[in-house]
């Protein structure tokens, strides 16, 4: 392994743990979103899939891309997209005139 | 050169935007911004991968985003809520199906001339990402009841499953030393694609949220394994936070369910045997049933009502009317509180989304701990297609399934009403001494068509 | 700057977030170890420093390494010491039973 | 290769134990182990570099770590607690003094043929390094008191400052480009001495705690760039940590002390101008004194008391004095608590260490937020060296220095005694109408003969 090998695992390692530390403060209000939020940002895959489409590898590697670039794009595309509906779908107390008004009577 | 500087910063920048995204997640208010920023991100790290250099045709590039646009956009924006658990299952098929078409990719173009390094990478990818696709797509059949939800168990499964790991274990190694084996390197990922299979055959249906957060995980490590394969950081960054999600939630459910790993993975619960045990309890005991009308008085002339939610809930689709009955309750002076169990429905934070659907805002929302001290004060609670997660056997018999896990204390309320169709278990499969409760009305029916009618009755009081 | 220099931006940044998400998380009680263990753990340019001293290059680099070593190696002892010392102090209800003794008086 | 993985390997342990060293400091129960832990990081990461290929002699080596081990374990053993705010700032003198000669070394090494990438490292490291000894050498001697506390101005002092700025990072920049220029390397290191000097000079010795933290976090970016130059993550890690904790309890002082970060480093603050304003409220107002018998009587029955220490404690060193104090209260019947404000005493945790020491139980503090309501319902608040912490003017003045600055809640107590040795401000330099209060009695005198002789009376009551 090479020293580029070597730190790739530090990134790693530390990225591990501001994960787990993000993770564990997320409160189970968001856990839906969060489920969605990690699937849209696993999209990233699609970093490797369009070079594997787009360079001049043969046949295979085109059409191998291909396929990887319309499933990466569907998480990516897919995930933002329902994550965003969820979380508009989230308010605060947004109707206490309401409530209020109604214990008022 | 000036040209990888612009690649490199791009994934530099989307690497932290996507980490502040998570972030922004744990303060609901700042979570749809964060969430945008993480686009930005990864519109940043896609417009940088395109200036990448080896990139010399842009043809199919261009049909991949736009095929895959037109098949996301619907998954995205028309899935209903309740169809979440399936639909990330399916998605996490998609992100590993990607992860091992990269995998091969590489592997084919450099082959021989791999270094032992880079060949455990490629390997580790295609052999995690192998096995999430089938593993996933069998989840998502499980979930959306493609497949039989009861777990299939064969004689000698065990040994087999055994057996097939061994190999695929030992293909794997001897393939970072030997990575010329080009047949050897396709049959494992063959194999990893049975393993994903009868990795999940064994599983109940109603244990597949467990394993959907596990596949995360999985699919998270083979993302990061590309990372490692072709040198990228932003993939090994997502990856490892993918993973830490994916564990993280897995261990949050086997937890609040009070089960362990191998329990979920090889137990093959919440199915035949529960169900033996279902009636024990119900011996000598009554159910008293209620009407509409008398849960109406009930609740409109309480002070303080607190409603239980569970998959049932999900089920009806009742959210909006269990929203349009709350403010009644509220316009009769009443308050309204929702007590939110940590796995009531079939996946975290399930109740949370549907209830944000009907425009209940987050703040009337309780998480167990903090609600449990109320109940002894409610006047009622309303329990709503609830079963497990208001079982006291949880707490008093020791010999019950879920005993130990921690529940929602429904029955120090004054009364308790609660809405189910039958008197048919719950999730894992177990009777439920709460139906049977002095204190307990039971109002039969679907929850929507219950919730309904109790609107209209309240209203006439 | 090489690939690794590249890499190493990310390394420093993710140890960022970790210090950040850490240290935000240590209560008022433990500040002053808190500040006395990242002093210790600063005394890592202790490896910095022993290459410099043990390697061959001139007398300059040998005696500016070495007090380069003194110096990191003052830091290591010193601060994980006190740290110690301050920490073996911080103590739960040790006595709880003092006091309740006094309260049945 | 093996030793290159095993010289790696140890800096990978080292760095994952350094962080869960400090993530143990979350949890005191679980610190001292983590602390241990991190030590056996260092250890590793230590005998790891010895192992490394570039290392041929080991007699200088051996020299300076028993030297510095000689030097390091007086200081980490005997300094007394009410002196770590010094032994803070000279300490961070030593990481930056390593840091800035490791970047020398490398520079005399490679000079010339520096990419700009490297060089950029180097200069980063040696300036930021440089000033942070001279920097810290002098927040030392304000502490310590070898030089005055006040600040030091003269005319023209910011052109000289903002020239001296501006020429030292015209070097930086230069050096980029033109590393073989030795002569103006040393040069640029002469300058940011100087600008060590020139920064602390104007800033008060009562500011210092903020300056030694920010002090810090330039010592940690100092490490980091020395990572950067010599290829080394674990330095690259610790730098970050070092420098993330020195910025945030810079932040978090300036916070509790309601003041911005450009008005400490250019504020020359408690000093001068506030003393003018110092008897501004006094006037028509009298003080109430009282005996040590009465206040003994007062304490003897009280039911609850709330001991609020301040700088005042540590000078005394009365710390065992006050637990003695608060043990003999408990035995006759009463409850004793200690309130703690974020920045009471010179240092963040101050207060808490002190107690520590005197083995007051850590669940016995309590944070500003968790008391302040509880003051309202105390029989006697027993406030011993604190003064700005519990001046009212915070809250009601608006032209008060320390308006807005949050203080406990001492004024809402049925009584109040308060010891001192005068009349004398504190901190900030201005008047405290809580001795003034009609509630307040004041017990003059150094602190720890009060409580002693306080002692002394209670046991008789
Ligand atoms: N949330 C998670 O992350 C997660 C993950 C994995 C497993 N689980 C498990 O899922 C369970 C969740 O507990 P829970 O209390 O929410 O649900 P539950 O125990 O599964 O019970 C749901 C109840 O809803 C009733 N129901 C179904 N459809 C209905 C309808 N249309 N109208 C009214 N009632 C309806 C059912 O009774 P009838 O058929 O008689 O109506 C059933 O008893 C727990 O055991 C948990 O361990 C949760
Ligand atoms: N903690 C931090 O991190 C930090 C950092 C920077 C600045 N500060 C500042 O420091 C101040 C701390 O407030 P504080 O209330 O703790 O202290 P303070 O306001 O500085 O007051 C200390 C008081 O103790 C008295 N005292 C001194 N020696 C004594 C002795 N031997 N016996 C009895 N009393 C004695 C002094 O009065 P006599 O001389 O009359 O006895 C003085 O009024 C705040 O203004 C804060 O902003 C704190």
């Amino acid at each position: 392994m090479s020293a580029i090998g070597l730190i790739q695992i530090y990134v790693f390692v530390l990225a591990g743990f501001v994960g787990y530390q993000v993770i564990t403060r997320v409160p189970p209000l968001l856990h839906t979103p969060l489920m969605s939020a990690t699937n849209a940002i696993s999209g990233i895959s699609l970093v490797g899939s369009l070079v594997a489409a787009g360079s001049d590898h043969g046949r295979m590697s085109t059409i191998l891309g291909f396929i990887a670039v319309v499933a990466a794009t569907i998480n990516v595309v897919g995930g933002f997209l329902i994550t965003d509906r969820m979380l508009k779908m989230f308010k605060g107390a947004a109707k206490p005139a309401a409530s209020s008004q109604g214990v008022k009577q | 050169m000036i040209r990888q500087y612009l690649v490199e910063g791009s994934y530099l920048a989307a690497s932290v935007l996507f980490i502040l995204g998570l972030k922004s997640l744990t303060r609901p208010e700042q979570a749809r911004r964060g969430i945008q920023q993480a686009m930005i991100g990864m519109l940043l790290a896609v417009v940088g991968t395109l200036l990448h250099q080896e990139i010399v045709r842009y043809e199919w590039i261009l049909a991949g985003l736009a095929l895959g646009t037109a098949i996301g956009y619907p998954l995205g924006m028309f899935v209903p809520m309740t169809a979440m658990p399936q639909r990330i299952a399916i998605s996490h098929m998609f992100g590993a199906l990607a992860a091992t078409l990269v995998g091969i990719v590489e592997f084919s173009q450099h082959g021989a001339h791999l270094s032992a390094g880079a060949m455990a990478a490629v390997g580790f990818e295609v052999l995690f990402g192998s096995l999430t696709i089938t593993g996933s797509f069998m989840a998502f059949g499980k979930l959306q009841e493609l497949i039989t939800g009861k777990p299939i168990t064969f004689r000698g499964q065990n040994a087999v499953n055994m057996t097939l790991f061994a190999v695929t274990l030992g293909l794997f190694v001897y393939l970072i030393f030997n990575p010329g084996a080009t047949g050897l390197f396709y049959l494992m990922i063959a194999l990893a694609l049975v393993i994903g299979v009868t990795m999940v055959l064994p599983i109940g249906g109603a244990d597949m949220p467990v394993v959907v957060s596990l596949l995360n995980s999985y699919a998270g490590l083979a993302s990061s394994a590309t990372g490692f394969a072709i040198g990228n950081n932003v993939l090994i960054i997502c990856g490892a936070l993918d993973g830490a999600s994916g564990f993280l939630l897995s261990i949050l459910m086997s937890k609040a369910m009070n089960r362990s790993f191998s329990n979920v993975l090889f137990g093959a619960f919440g199915s035949g045997p529960a169900a033996g045990a279902a009636k024990k309890s119900a011996e000598g005991l009554t159910v008293r049933s209620t009407t509409v009308e008398d849960a109406a008085m009930q609740l409109a002339y309480a002070r303080s009502v607190i409603v239980v939610p569970g998959y049932g809930l999900a089920v009806a689709q009742a959210q909006h009317q269990v929203r349009e009955l709350a403010e009644l309750i509220e316009k009769k002076g009443g308050e309204v509180k929702y007590a939110i169990h940590p796995v009531a429905g079939r996946m975290p934070g399930h109740m949370n989304v549907l209830l944000a659907e009907a425009n209940v805002p987050y703040d009337r929302l309780y998480d167990m701990d903090e609600i449990n001290g109320e109940f002894e004060r409610a006047d009622v609670a309303l329990v709503i297609g609830a079963n497990d997660v208001v079982n006291p056997a949880a707490r008093n018999d020791p010999s019950s399934p879920i005993h130990g896990m921690p529940i929602l204390n429904v029955d120090q309320a004054k009364n308790v009403i609660v809405m189910k169709r039958g008197m048919s278990p719950g999730f894992a499969g177990i009777e439920n001494e709460l139906f049977y409760n002095e204190k307990t009305s039971m109002l039969f029916g679907d929850a929507k068509s219950s919730l309904s009618k109790l609107v209209t009755e309240v209203k006439n009081v």
